[in-house]
């Protein structure tokens, strides 16, 4: 078993924090987990991109991709290197609240409204965990609770009052996706 | 009625195992003198631990019975420091001259100072780079005569010297600063209670520490051995005066 | 009558003077001999009072200074 | 209060080299920040003090190396670090920290390869290297960390890890324990304070003078003493992983994560048929000539993949069985940013540029 992913966006939308919270609960539940992470000096508003491997043995990834199975992409700015990597047919989710799902080619293009999903549950803020949540469905690494856990244990205690939110999205992208 | 000679003062303590090198005249066999009473007096030559620069008085670990680490030129606080850090029941001290402290390593007396860490900084200044044969510091007053300033310092050339002391001073995370010479009897008296209380407030835990000592140079200055305490009086201490310096109060 | 003494190292003396100009009672003198190094060194006359002063000053540790006790 | 730390953690390489340096004894830190490095440092100021050590956020390299100068000269396990022109100003105090024989470990999180020339040549003065090690991932960076406190303690000297941005900000799952390395001897030179006034109180000189009293070797004998000293360490401690070599005709060499992106480029190439391996220093010095003399024995072309202009390249030259099949296919490629990597370190274009090597 072994996942590749590209998660990528804009700075502040939460990439980081997503790849984290996956690499994270794929360590906990006992699995090896890479996190490779390039964003540029601003906290908000330039690209930003985060690579997750996650393997059931001994893992051995390069930390610049060179294929990816799945990508995440939650702005259409800035996916050209994650698409660049995709395999054929791999998954691309995209957050089609914000990024066009017909303007991708070569991929088993599973389109999640994130944005809107995400002000639904009262998680405005949270559209990342949405797209979280239904990666999981789809490829089924951890469970949600686990992510939940790992997320919790991410958050710094200023933003301790998010977390119930994300908690929300990252169950309402899970429901929101039908697995294979 | 008999009379009994008493031994009133010695020629050296024990802790200096020989004989120097430096010159006829020179002021800094002297501060190493009341340095090493003052450790012998405080009864903590067993845990204390020397940081040198280099200068002529860098000869003096072959001489001085302490433990000593002979550092970088400038690099004697930092060096210090890390000592201190670690082995925090020992006493730290650092010997260093004005080019040592005042011109290759300034920034890192004034870090250490504003760091406020618990070590005891010596400087011997002397105005001139002795060890060198005669140039100028940073700290060679206006109008003193070196090899780099053959007509006598001139600020529109030459700048003005820091008084590092001083500088110390101003800086929070300071326990103590003050500024001897070792060109009377009194004053080598009254550096050595500078002294005495400088490690006072380090065994006490309070902070930074520096004792500024005015050294004779005569083989740098260009005048004899004999002539050096009046040069002295007449250049260094007229630029640098001395005493306690006052300290600016702990946030 | 002198209330003090001192034992001068000559050997170790290098001739700079200085103890003679801190002497207060101005009992100190530079020789005319010189000690094998080639220096000049210091020379006690009476009138010492064992007042420290040389010693304190000399750079090169050639002074222990006494005082008389009476008894 | 707890001195290590749990297992299996989820760590970028900074906290992960961090973890591993506590676990080795370090307490005493000493940097100021410099990307990639300032990971390492806040790592560090958050831990140490857990485990009763100290960090100090030094005002400048020069103080920052100069203090863990201190520590290692009062006995303590004491490391510092930066990269690039950080390491250029602390060279001064290596070398003295290698005439001194004070042990030290200096963590070179690099921005790139540029730094392979002051890390292995000795950039300070005096007759002097410096061991220096180059891990190829966080992992490696983990294992690498530990051994080199201990080489530095056997050798007395100042010893490199050469990381870069990938090691400091990749996280992966690892587990950090402390090793077990054969027992040393103890710092009985260290600086305590205790042997003052016995008449042979401790000094750390590297003029080697001693006192009147107890004269030491002088500058002569001691530093021929360290010369040989370095000579022994070349002999005895060069280190190199030899990948897929079997039948090679072609030999990358390459070292860190360069090398790491070589191996992927190599398991593609030996899909398609090629015979082709990677050698891989892993001490970067003493550069394990011995082995990439035998590993390059049967090759027909030597192909070196660094990045920079051709640093390695001086010691592939010198040290490949026949210097005549070494050729340089690497170069500068600097991230826009000038904090990492440009575009060359990425499996199509080390690919493209052996293919077009081997043709």
């Amino acid at each position: 078993m072994r996942d590749e992913v590209i998660i990528t966006g804009i700075g502040g939308q939460g990439i980081q924090l997503m790849a984290k919270t996956l690499a994270l609960a794929a360590t906990r539940a006992g699995l090896q987990a890479m996190l490779a992470s390039d964003f540029g000096g601003e906290m908000r508003g330039g690209p930003s991109q985060a690579s997750v491997v996650v393997d059931d043995q001994r893992l051995r990834s390069l930390p610049i991709l060179p294929a990816a199975s799945s990508v995440v992409l939650m702005h259409h700015k800035h996916s050209e290197f994650a698409l660049s990597r995709l395999v054929p047919g791999g998954l691309a989710l995209v957050n089609s609240s914000v990024a066009d799902p017909a303007a991708i080619r070569d991929a088993d293009v599973v389109a999640v409204p994130a944005l809107d999903i995400a002000r639904a549950a009262d998680a405005p803020n949270a559209a990342g965990f949405v797209m979280l949540g239904a990666y999981m469905t789809l490829r089924r690494l951890v469970g949600v609770t686990a992510l939940g856990d790992a997320m919790r244990e991410l958050v710094p205690p200023y933003r301790a009052q998010h977390v119930a939110a994300n908690l929300r999205a990252l169950e309402a992208g899970a429901g929101a996706v039908f697995a294979a | 009625m008999t009379e009994v000679p008493r031994l009133v003062a010695r020629d050296r303590p024990e802790l200096i195992l020989g004989d120097h090198g430096l010159c006829p005249g020179c002021g800094e066999p002297v501060a190493l003198r009341i340095l090493l009473e003052v450790l012998e007096e405080l009864d903590i030559v067993r845990r204390s631990i020397g940081v040198v620069g280099h200068g002529c008085y860098g000869s003096f670990v072959q001489i001085m019975d302490v433990e000593v680490l002979q550092c970088l030129h400038g690099r004697a606080p930092s060096c210090a420091t890390g000592i201190k850090r670690v082995r925090p029941d020992t006493v730290v001290f650092t010997m260093q001259g004005d080019g040592d402290m005042v011109n290759e390593g300034l920034q890192e007396v004034l870090h250490t100072a504003a760091r406020g860490e618990n070590v005891t900084c010596i400087l011997l200044n002397n105005g001139v780079f002795g060890d060198t044969g005669g140039h100028q510091t940073a700290t060679t007053v206006v109008g003193q005569r070196t090899k780099t300033s053959l007509d006598g310092r001139n600020p529109e050339t030459h700048g003005y010297p820091i008084p590092v002391a001083d500088l110390v001073a101003s800086l929070a995370g300071v326990s103590y600063v003050a500024r001897g010479a070792v060109s009377t009897a009194g004053g080598v008296a009254r550096t050595k209670r500078m002294l005495q209380t400088a490690f006072e407030h380090q065994l006490a835990g309070d902070g930074f520490g520096l004792v500024e000592i005015l050294t004779m140079c005569p083989t740098g200055w260009f005048v004899p051995a004999g002539s050096g305490p009046d040069y002295l009086t007449g250049s260094l201490e007229a630029a640098y005066p001395l005493g306690e310096l006052s300290l600016r109060e702990r946030a | 009558m002198s209330r003090g003494t001192v034992s001068i190292d000559v050997e170790r003396c290098k001739g700079c003077d200085l103890c003679v100009q801190a002497c207060p009672p101005k009992v100190l003198e530079m020789s005319v001999a010189v000690n094998e190094m080639g220096y000049r060194y210091p020379i006690l006359h009476d009138g010492c009072t064992g007042c420290t002063a040389c010693q304190l000053v000399c750079p090169d540790f050639v002074f222990k200074v006494f005082r008389f006790d009476s008894r | 209060m707890t001195s290590t730390a749990p297992a299996r953690q989820l760590l970028d390489g900074c906290a992960a080299i961090t973890e591993s340096a506590i676990a080795a004894g370090c307490r005493f830190f000493a940097g100021y920040p410099m990307s990639p490095f300032t990971g390492l440092l806040e790592n560090m100021s958050r831990r140490l003090p857990e485990v009763g050590g100290h960090c100090l956020n030094a005002e400048s390299e020069l103080e920052a190396v100069n203090m863990a100068l201190g520590a290692a000269a009062a006995g303590a396990r004491a490391a510092t670090g930066s990269c690039g022109q950080g390491l250029a100003l602390m060279q001064e105090a290596i070398a003295e920290l290698a005439l001194n024989e004070l042990p030290l470990l200096v963590v070179n999180m690099a921005r790139n390869q540029q730094d392979y020339f002051q890390a292995t040549r000795g950039g300070g003065w005096g007759d002097y290297r410096t061991i220096t090690l180059a891990p190829k991932d966080v992992p490696e960076a983990v294992e690498h960390t530990q051994l080199l406190f201990h080489l530095a303690d056997r050798y007395r000297a100042p010893v490199i890890l050469y990381g870069d941005p990938l090691i400091a900000q990749t996280h992966v799952s690892v587990d950090v324990a402390a090793r077990d390395f054969d027992p040393l001897p103890p710092k009985d030179w260290a600086l305590d304070g205790t042997s003052g006034g016995t008449g042979h109180s401790r000094q750390i000189w590297t003029w080697a003078m001693g006192k009147v009293s107890a004269p030491g070797p002088g500058p002569d004998r001691h530093w021929r003493a360290v010369a040989a000293k370095f000579d022994q360490i070349a002999h005895d401690e060069a280190r190199s992983e030899a990948y897929r070599i079997d039948g090679a005709e072609t030999v990358i060499v390459a070292f860190g994560s360069a090398a790491l992106f070589a191996e992927h480029v190599v398991d593609e190439l030996r899909e398609d048929g090629h015979r082709i391996g990677l050698f891989r220093p892993v001490t970067l010095w003493p550069f394990p000539a011995a082995d990439l003399a035998a590993a390059t024995r049967d090759a027909r072309r030597v192909l070196v993949f660094e990045l920079n202009a051709g640093q390695m390249l001086d010691d592939v030259r010198q040290f490949a069985h026949d210097r005549d099949t070494v050729r340089f296919i690497g170069g500068v490629s600097i991230h826009a940013s000038g904090l990492s990597y440009g575009p060359l370190l990425d499996v199509a274009p080390i690919r493209s540029r052996i293919l077009e090597a081997v043709a």
